[in-house]
């Protein structure tokens, strides 16, 4: 059916209401409410319910149907006019629904987890100003306005994880995400700019709309991609600009819920998408190469990781890879689709998370120990503490573990049956990527499973602390759980596909397969639609297995067994050993050293590059003080120095002037008229 | 070579002599006596340029003016002077007087070159008041025509310079002139 | 009465009501004063509305269109033989120096607001402020050369003792460099102007003029004159334009501050009293480019177009240089002065890109860097007079004890470092816009450009980070604690407006644009003919 | 037959002397008579051409006025030479140095 | 004999010097007021008569008339020149008895005016002089006027000693140029410099001796205009002379050597096949070696009347500059900027002279922070300061620019590198010469001071009247200069 123009209008209408009643929400909290007012934090959740109800209604009508387009001059510079307007298609229907629907639960979930805050209104400011800016971002139909938007998270961000700005490490920690982040919008002001000195244009319609297919391998282009790419990286934390992502994690749980697992860090792979015809072969492999790394790197590291929110966040960091990468490999739809379900999951894994270390500081201040809340060393056991939670968390992991029923599985197969097919015929080393993504879907099963069997099974490793103490949680009130189970609902298959089995027919895949003409999957003669998903969960119950012989038992002896190993066939549990001494000790250290590495030379990478900056800029001051200066200094003492030798001749004594002045003009005369 | 030019070598050897003693003399007042000599003979050298009168000022104003007031104003700057005069470098050549020499020097070369140089004798004018016997005979009294011209041709000179010495009279009475303050 | 001259001659008047009042009455003087520069926004934010747009009014080289032109016979001096020297009084704006013109005149009114902290000899220190403010002004305003020279040089004095008698501690040392150090410029600017003058004849009068716009028609010059652009004349074996431009743009390099003739800008400012770094900073830095715009390429256009890489190439070092010297700092006025630095080289960067874009960006720049520089350094000031230290070490987690303050400071550094929504971000996109544009410059030196904006960035962060986060541990300990009051009233009153511009250009950037862009564009065309 | 150039080169070593006199002397007054020196030269000079000026007799007529000037020129010399006396109690010149640098 | 029409400023000139004499004659020491006012009200009859002149002159034949035989000439610049030296004598005598130290003076004031009157008997004679007897003679007459003026006060060391230096330098000085007239006059057989035949003669003689002579009648003439290397006189006298005297020596002496020089050069210059002596080249050499040497030796003084020295040095500098010119508006440029300067200087040593009264400042460190208490003469100092460096808006600023452009436009025609190196010099010593004109603000305003010395009750209204007046007329002739600009023909 075709959109009338005058619903064009209306629609575009709704969706600038949609962006900037948050927008409303965070100026009124920031100008006009008390510092800790309740008030502030209906303002903001009323309005991106509004605008929650309003994309989906957008969405509704905009989905799978040509893009609606509406622009306005902003201003005009010499001859050419800058335009601003709103793009709505598919992808960014989709971004806008996604972002309010995630944004709306993360409000509410706020609401109680950052009650008491002495600067509650402002942090529902910056968290409303965060969702104005991530939805202008995603509607938005210029890429000069794009970069704005882009920023402006940035610095939304910025100020989130610098909200509790009285902690050192916070304030750090903003630093480094907002630095990072502007590398990684030089890099895109710079793709922007070179963008528009080959099109002279900045209008994403104009530039990427209609039929472009794959863009030539020119030398501008693959630069000018790999600018836009080294946006992407910074934003969605690829390497090598992942750091701050972990760092991030000082920010507010909640915050992080929605920053940095769900939306702002999807913005890289949402600018990815959004200027896709612009890549060519060469871009895209290249892509394909950072996300596939990315995700194998972090996803060995959050083995060896024991605080909880940096185990999430390097499993973030992976799941973005992994999105990364299936752009590059041409399952733009997959990644897509995968960037909308781990959405749901990565928040509710948060939100959980929060919840969890809301109770273990609370257990902590009651019992005055000396523990960090967030580590999983001292948890254990809050199965029967918190059902709920655990019940949600259980959903969230195996989504991402990518378990059938679950939306994770669909997502994250795709991805990975398409990189086979893009890999297959290209020669051994492109199977590597596959195979990559392979061992990191599995790392990942390991690592979450080690999580939840940690946090919620066995019993509280507290009483090895204090055996006095009688750990007691329970879940928060109903604005905490609320929001965890609709997620938890989210992260199953209903949602996005009736066949939980087979990806191509998610509706969100084919809109993208209708929409976009870049699904370049030629589909290889053996299914890997079949194998592929075998191999990935029958592995994978063996490594849940294996994390639960490692961690969830880890203090049973072999005369004295009881539970489930007691019921298992009796010389397993040399298996087990044998897993636990060899594969996982040698995995264990692979993530340790990848750590390290991680730590010590990546960001002393980064570090170094600052100390270099700092170093360049004490070089810069001292040639400024003594040699610039100095230069200056110089002259006016040779001025001066003259001065006083010419004052030498004044003696005093007027005989010594009448011989001067008689030998000058001797000399005077001898040189004019003999020379 | 007749009488004159013998006479006009010795007045202008004795010239430059007692010119030569007043520079090496440290004595004041020897230097005084030698510079006397000298304004002598350079008067004499006048009268060979047949410039009596000038000559005869020359004797007047010099001898009976200037030089009187020198020995005045040695007598007044009194005697310790002399003594610090004396021990005062004797030598005609020390190191003190090496750059006064070798600018005197430098410029004995210089003029001399020029001098000759020029030809005084050859030059064009010369030769043509020769011609026009526009020149002063030995015989013929310039004196009255000196006395027209200053009248006439060199009014304006002579009448400002009577301005001038009745302002030099006052200056130079106001400046000798003892007071006591009366503050 | 012309407006402009009402303009530009009516803070004279106060400073003689001033001069005439006893000593006693300071607060007299600050009324007056600030009602001095209110006066002259109003005039200004009047012209500025009536300010006509379009191609008929682009006004750089053509005398006909420009606006609120006032021409009259002032100095016809007798030279003997060769007639007369005929000086006109001759004023009017484009759209170049009427942006430029409303926002010297808001800085004015910032300073004089800030001036209440001035504590001693507030007659002399009033008079002074009004006067400079005359001059500015007049830059501005003057098309005549000469009559642009005086106003240029009238600039200088009352700056001179404004910094030295109000000045800090070094302030002799500072105020002697700056003194010397502008005029080193202008004097051989001098000699240019008179070579001018003697190069180009009036076509009306037929007599020789000082008219900028003239000197801008390549028609006007004698042959065989000095600067005649057909005749080739060399000086030292340079062609004699060629000099001429150099040491205008050395003249105004030296006001902008362009790397390496920026030394006395630091110490300028630092010792300077608060008001008189905003002006500094706000204004004086812009007569600089202004200067590069209306003359060195008015007047020198071809040159300036074959020059153009080595002026990139000075924008670009000074954008690096400065970020990398205000990261060393440790002084915070000593920071913002060198960041000035640094953001003045995008101005010289568009300007070297000879694009539309370029040179609208560098305008930006230069109006939004007048808003945002002046609110630095009051915000600067505000924490001296507090406590009479600058130095960023000695404070901590001002953040909780001045929440006020620390809103400003950070919307100030944020739209400085080129946050979306500010106009500095504007600014600076369409300079680099332009330099990546240009046909005139490299691609590598627009590359440059936007690494600036990076350590722009980190300096920013790191004094933030460092100054006003993390818990408060102050060097003065608890007497601070005490001094370190939050904004007054009348300290927002002076930065609201401020902030309030520097967004407002950022989200209409077209209030600029729609006035210069005819000019620009006439501008940009009248070069790229030569 | 005496030329003009005996006057004249004799004219020209009075000058150097009275040079020579005016640099080295450690006296005011001697000082002065190296002034009277060099400008008998230049009378000398004036003399010995003025010979070939009849008519107008500039020659000798410059002569008397320069007399005359040197004359007036040294009774102001010797005053101030005689005051300095009074101040310093020395007429040597190199002794007379307050004002310098 | 119509010389005399011509010649009534000078008589009267004479006439007052008498009456002056004899008032001093009669009434003895205290005379002293009544022989100003003489003075005064003699020497603006003076000017008008000179005015007067002006009439005359446009009704006589060319524009030009000789007096006494050739022995001096009178056009409009030359009326000019005398019109400018006795506006600044009235200045100058009116400011004599305002100095304390001269006021103090014990022998009374009397005798100075009488010689004053008749050293600007000799200022006029010297700017017409047109004849190498009345050049030498009135030359002498100033010199002598001023060795009076300078050891006028003979009761302090310091005056005596720069008595003592000035009058050997300039009678050595004088001598030299004597023995160098003579030989121009052997060389031309002439003393009257406009004769065809004068020039004529020096141009067939041999040039190597011809140039002798000519330098060494520059002697004497550069010992009065004070360029380099005549200039070792100027900063010792001009320290140790009471300030009035000062004043004089450093404007009216200059101003009619200027004169003097400029009709010394014309007949050289107009004579179409003179090559013995490049006077350009000369010119321009000595000038930027004096721009320098002035400039470069005052930024180490710290005595301001020394400091004035040494920048009038500079000053005779940047006008040799326009003289190099040979050109019309030279000359009018020249006059400007002589009378822009003189005004400047007197003002500049005024307040010295000020400063010296109230609170015995001789020093720039006396001067600490004192413009704070004496505001309206520091803000004077500043203005006059200001002009004297050369900077908008004051006269200077236009007398410079007005030098400048005439050095440029004979550039224009003749491009001659050594006008460029003038100019380009003349630039640079201006940025130099503010090292030191800098210094006196900075003193009186940046720099401050604790202890203060106690101000002496004299009351100095007329001074500071004047001051103020004086500083008036260089800001009025800075936004205004046509008021002020002289129209040669």
């Amino acid at each position: 059916m075709e959109l009338t123009l005058q619903h064009k209008d209306t629609l575009a209408l709704l969706a600038i209401i949609a962006v900037a009643s948050p927008l409303f929400a965070g100026i009124v909290n920031a100008l006009f409410l008390p510092k800790q007012s309740k008030l502030s934090a209906w303002v903001s959740t009323i309005t991106i319910l509004v605008s929650f109800v309003l994309s989906g209604w957008i969405f509704s009508q905009q989905w799978n149907q040509l893009s609606t387009h509406i622009q306005t001059i902003w201003f005009t510079i010499g001859y050419l006019n800058i335009p601003i307007g709103i793009l709505l298609n598919n992808l960014s229907v989709l971004m806008l629904l996604l972002v309010s629907a995630i944004a709306l639960p993360v409000h509410i979930y706020s609401m109680a987890y950052m009650k008491g805050d002495e600067r509650y209104t402002r942090y529902f400011a910056y968290l409303s100003f965060f969702c104005f800016a991530m939805l202008g971002l995603v509607i938005i139909d210029n890429l000069l306005l794009l970069y704005a938007f882009w920023e402006l998270v940035g610095f939304a961000s910025y100020l989130l994880i610098g909200f509790w700005f009285t902690r050192e490490r916070a304030v750090q920690a903003n630093k480094k995400a907002f630095i990072m982040n502007r590398i990684g919008d030089v890099g895109l002001l710079i793709g922007i700019l070179l963008v528009y000195s080959q099109f002279h244009s900045f209008d994403i319609e104009k530039l990427f709309g209609g039929s472009r297919g794959i863009a030539p391998n020119t030398i501008l282009l693959t630069i000018t991609g790999i600018c836009f790419l080294c946006g992407a990286i910074a934003k969605s934390a690829q390497f090598p600009l992942h750091t701050w992502l972990p760092d991030a994690m000082q920010g507010p749980t909640s915050v992080s819920a929605l920053i940095h697992a769900a939306t702002m860090v999807a913005a890289g792979i949402f600018l990815l998408g959004r200027v896709y015809p612009l890549f060519n072969t060469e871009v895209l492999t290249i892509i394909a190469i950072t996300g596939c790394f990315t995700a194998f790197m972090a996803a060995t590291i959050a083995l060896t990781q024991n605080d909880l929110k940096r185990i999430l966040a390097y499993s973030t960091i992976s799941q973005l890879g992994f999105m990364v990468m299936g752009m590059g490999v041409g399952a733009y739809s997959s990644s897509l689709f995968h960037l909308a379900t781990h959405a749901f999951f990565k928040c509710l894994l948060f939100l959980s998370a929060g919840v969890i270390i809301h109770q273990m500081s609370h257990l902590k201040h009651k019992h005055h120990l000396n523990i960090d809340p967030q580590s999983i060393l001292y948890m254990g056991g809050l199965r029967k503490l918190m059902p709920v939670t655990f019940i949600t968390c259980c959903v969230a992991a195996l989504a991402l573990i990518g378990f059938p029923l679950t939306s994770g599985y669909l997502s994250k197969d795709g991805i990975l049956i398409q990189s086979f097919d893009w890999a297959h015929g290209k020669g051994w080393a492109y199977s590597i990527i596959p195979i990559g993504a392979m061992l990191t879907s599995l790392l990942t099963t390991f690592y979450i499973a080690r999580l939840i069997f940690k946090v919620f099974l066995g019993q509280s490793r507290l009483k090895h602390i204090d055996a006095s103490i009688e750990p007691e949680a329970h879940e928060g009130d109903w604005r905490l759980s609320l929001p965890m189970v609709l997620l938890a609902l989210c992260s199953l298959f209903p949602l996005f596909s009736f066949n939980p089995f087979e990806f191509n027919n998610v509706w969100l895949v084919k809109g993208f397969t209708t929409t976009s003409l870049i699904d370049t999957i030629h589909h290889s003669p053996f299914s890997f639609h079949l194998w592929v998903p075998v191999i990935i969960n029958g592995v994978g119950l063996l490594v849940i297995y294996l994390a639960y012989a490692v961690y969830a038992k880890q203090s049973v002896h072999w005369f004295k067994q009881k539970g489930l190993l007691f019921n298992i066939s009796f010389n397993q549990w040399y298996i087990d050993n044998f897993y636990n001494g060899v594969i996982v000790k040698l995995v264990l250290i692979i993530g340790k050293a990848l750590y390290w590495f991680d730590q010590h030379i990546l960001d002393g990478f980064v570090n170094t590059l600052g100390k270099v900056g700092i170093a360049l800029s004490k070089i810069s001051a001292w040639f400024d003080r003594y040699i610039i200066d100095g230069l200056l200094h110089l002259i006016t003492d040779i001025v001066k120095q003259a001065g006083n030798f010419i004052r030498g001749f004044q003696t005093g004594k007027v005989q010594n002037y009448l011989f001067t002045m008689l030998f000058i003009i001797l000399v005077v005369y001898v040189l004019k008229t003999f020379i | 070579m007749n009488i004159d030019q013998v006479l006009f070598c010795v007045m202008g050897f004795v010239a430059l002599a007692s010119a030569l003693l007043v520079a090496i003399s440290n004595n004041l007042v020897r230097s005084l006596f030698m510079f006397f000599v000298t304004l002598f003979a350079l008067a004499g050298l006048y009268v060979f340029a047949l410039a009596d009168f000038v000559a005869v000022t020359q004797v007047v104003i010099y001898v009976g003016g200037v030089l009187v007031l020198m020995l005045f104003a040695f007598m007044l700057s009194n005697k310790e002077v002399l003594n610090n005069l004396q021990q005062s470098n004797s030598k005609f050549i020390s190191v003190g007087k090496l750059p006064a020499i070798l600018v005197a020097v430098l410029f004995a070369i210089v003029l001399v070159n020029a001098i000759l140089k020029a030809e005084p004798d050859a030059l064009q004018w010369v030769k043509a008041s020769a011609q026009s016997n526009n020149v002063i005979k030995p015989t013929d009294n310039t004196i009255n025509n000196i006395g027209i011209n200053l009248m006439t041709r060199y009014l304006l000179p002579f009448e400002i310079i009577s301005v001038l010495l009745m302002m030099t009279l006052i200056g130079a009475a106001h400046l000798a002139r003892r007071e006591e303050h009366k503050l | 009465m012309n407006i402009l001259t009402l303009l530009i001659f009516s803070p004279i008047l106060f400073g003689l009501i001033i001069l005439m009042l006893p000593a006693g009455y300071r607060n007299i003087f600050r009324y007056l004063t600030l009602f001095a520069t209110l006066l002259q926004l109003g005039i200004s934010i009047w012209l500025y509305l009536n300010f006509k747009t379009g191609a008929a009014y682009a006004g750089v080289a053509n005398e006909g269109q420009y606006q609120f032109v006032e021409k009259l016979h002032w100095i016809g001096l007798n030279l003997g033989g060769m007639g007369r020297m005929q000086i006109d009084y001759f004023v009017g704006v484009d759209g170049i120096s009427i942006i430029l013109l409303l926002m010297s005149s808001v800085v004015m009114v910032i300073a004089a607001l800030s001036s209440w902290e001035i504590n001693k000899n507030h007659k002399g220190y009033f008079a002074l402020f009004l006067l400079l403010d005359v001059a500015i002004t007049g830059v501005f305003c003057s098309l005549d050369f000469f009559l642009f020279y005086i106003f240029y040089e009238l600039m200088l004095l009352p700056l001179y003792f404004l910094i030295g008698i109000w000045g800090g501690v070094r302030r002799e040392y500072a105020a002697i460099k700056f003194f010397l150090y502008t005029l080193f410029g202008s004097v051989f600017m001098l000699l240019v102007m008179v070579g001018l003058y003697f190069s180009v004849k009036d076509p009306a009068t037929g007599n020789h003029t000082f008219n900028m716009v003239q000197m801008m028609n390549p028609a006007n010059y004698d042959s065989g004159s000095i600067f005649g652009i057909l005749s080739h004349r060399l000086l030292f074996g340079i062609p004699a334009r060629t000099v001429g431009f150099i040491v205008l743009f050395i003249a105004f390099a030296i006001k902008v501050p362009v790397v390496p003739f920026h030394t006395w800008l630091p110490d300028a400012h630092v010792e300077a009293p608060t008001p008189v770094s905003i002006i500094l900073a706000g204004v004086l830095l812009k007569v600089g480019g202004y200067g590069i715009i209306r003359i060195c390429l008015g007047i020198f256009p071809e040159v300036a177009l074959n020059g153009a890489f080595w002026i990139g190439l000075l924008g670009v070092v000074s954008i690096l240089y400065g970020a990398l010297n205000a990261l060393a700092q440790r002084d915070l006025k000593r920071l913002i002065a060198f960041s000035s630095v640094s953001h003045m080289g995008f101005v010289l960067l568009g300007i070297a890109s000879n694009t539309a874009e370029g040179m609208s960006g560098a305008m930006m720049q230069m109006v939004s860097h007048g808003f945002l520089s002046s609110m630095l350094f009051y915000l600067v000031g505000v924490i001296y007079i507090r406590v009479h230290d600058r130095d960023i070490y000695s404070f901590r987690g001002l953040g909780t004890m001045l929440p006020k303050y620390t809103v400003f400071i950070m919307i100030a550094f944020f739209a400085s470092l080129g946050l979306p929504g500010f106009s500095a971000f504007i600014a600076e996109a369409f300079s680099l816009i332009g330099a990546f544009n240009s046909k005139t410059i490299p691609v590598w030196m627009a590359v440059c450009g936007s690494v600036g904006i990076l350590l722009s960035a980190t300096y920013f962060l790191w004094t933030l980070q460092r100054m006003f986060f993390g818990d408060t541990r102050l060097k003065g300990g608890d007497a601070w604690k005490l001094a370190l009051t939050d904004l007054g009233k009348r300290e927002i009153l002076a930065l609201v407006p401020l902030a309030l511009l520097t967004l407002a250009l950022g989200i209409m950037p077209s209030l600029v644009f729609d006035k210069i862009n005819d000019s620009v564009l006439a501008l940009i065309q009248f070069i790229q003919v030569k | 037959m005496i030329t003009l150039s005996n006057f004249l080169l004799i004219g020209a070593g009075l000058f150097c002397i009275g040079i020579y006199i005016i640099l080295s002397k450690r006296n005011a007054i001697q000082v002065l008579i190296g002034i009277e020196l060099i400008i008998n030269s230049a009378i000398l000079n004036l003399v010995a051409f003025g010979k070939y000026d009849k008519v107008n007799n500039a020659g000798q007529a410059f002569a008397l006025f320069g007399i005359v000037l040197a004359a007036a020129a040294v009774a102001v010399a010797l005053a101030i030479i005689l005051n300095v006396y009074r101040q310093y109690k020395t007429i040597d010149p190199t002794k007379v140095e307050k004002l310098k640098g | 004999m119509d010389s005399l029409g011509y010649f009534m400023p000078e008589l009267i000139l004479s006439v007052l010097f008498i009456l002056v004499f004899v008032t001093d004659l009669i009434f003895g020491k205290t005379s002293g007021r009544i022989c100003r006012s003489i003075s005064i009200g003699g020497l603006l009859v003076v000017i008008y008569k000179v005015l007067w002149q002006l009439v005359l002159l446009s009704n006589s034949k060319g524009g030009a008339a000789y007096l006494f035989g050739e022995m001096l000439q009178l056009r409009r610049t030359e009326v000019f020149f005398k019109l400018i030296i006795d506006v600044l004598a009235i200045i100058i005598l009116l400011y004599v008895p305002w100095d304390k130290a001269l006021r103090a003076h014990f022998k009374g004031l009397a005798d100075l005016y009488s010689i004053i009157i008749a050293s600007v008997l000799g200022l006029h004679i010297m700017v017409m002089a047109v004849n190498l007897l009345s050049i030498y003679v009135s030359i002498e007459m100033v010199s002598i006027a001023s060795y009076l003026m300078v050891a006028y006060r003979s009761d302090t060391p310091v005056t005596t000693e720069a008595g003592m230096k000035y009058v050997l330098f300039g009678a050595v000085s004088s001598a030299i140029m004597l023995y160098g007239i003579s030989l121009l006059y052997g060389f031309s057989g002439s003393l009257d410099i406009n004769d065809a035949t004068f020039i004529h003669n020096l141009s067939i003689a041999n040039p190597v001796s011809v140039s002798l002579a000519i330098v060494l009648v520059m002697v004497g003439i550069g010992f009065k205009l004070s360029f380099v290397p005549m200039h070792f006189w100027v900063p010792d006298v001009y320290q140790g002379a009471a300030t009035p005297i000062t004043a004089y020596l450093s404007t009216l002496p200059k101003i009619a050597a200027f004169g003097l020089f400029i009709n010394f050069l014309t007949p050289f210059i107009s004579y179409g096949t003179w090559s013995a002596f490049d006077f350009r080249l000369f010119l321009s050499v000595i000038g930027i070696i004096t721009m320098i040497v002035g400039n470069l030796a005052a930024i180490w003084q710290t005595n301001i009347k020394r400091l004035l020295a040494y920048s009038s040095i500079g000053h005779t500098g940047f006008a040799l500059m326009a003289l190099a010119t040979f050109s019309q508006q030279g000359v009018s440029a020249i006059l400007f900027y002589l009378l822009v300067y003189a005004v400047a200087n007197v003002g500049a040593l005024m307040l010295t002279s000020y400063f010296v009264n109230k609170i015995g400042a001789h020093d720039l460190d006396s001067y600490k922070g004192v413009g704070l208490r004496y505001p309206l003469p520091s803000v004077c100092f500043v203005i006059i300061l200001i002009s004297l460096a050369g900077l908008p808006i004051s006269a200077g600023f236009n007398a410079k620019v007005m030098v400048f452009s005439s050095v440029y436009q004979i550039y224009d025609i003749n491009h001659n590198i050594w006008l460029l190196a003038l100019m380009i010099t003349g630039a640079a010593t201006t940025v130099i010469s503010l090292f030191y004109y800098i210094k006196i603000p900075l003193y009186l305003f940046l720099k401050r001071n604790e202890h203060h010395a106690e101000d002496q009750l004299l009351t100095h209204q007329y001074l500071l009247i004047s001051i103020c007046l004086i500083s008036l007329f260089v800001l009025i002739a800075g936004i205004f200069p046509q008021f002020f600009n002289i129209p040669i023909n």
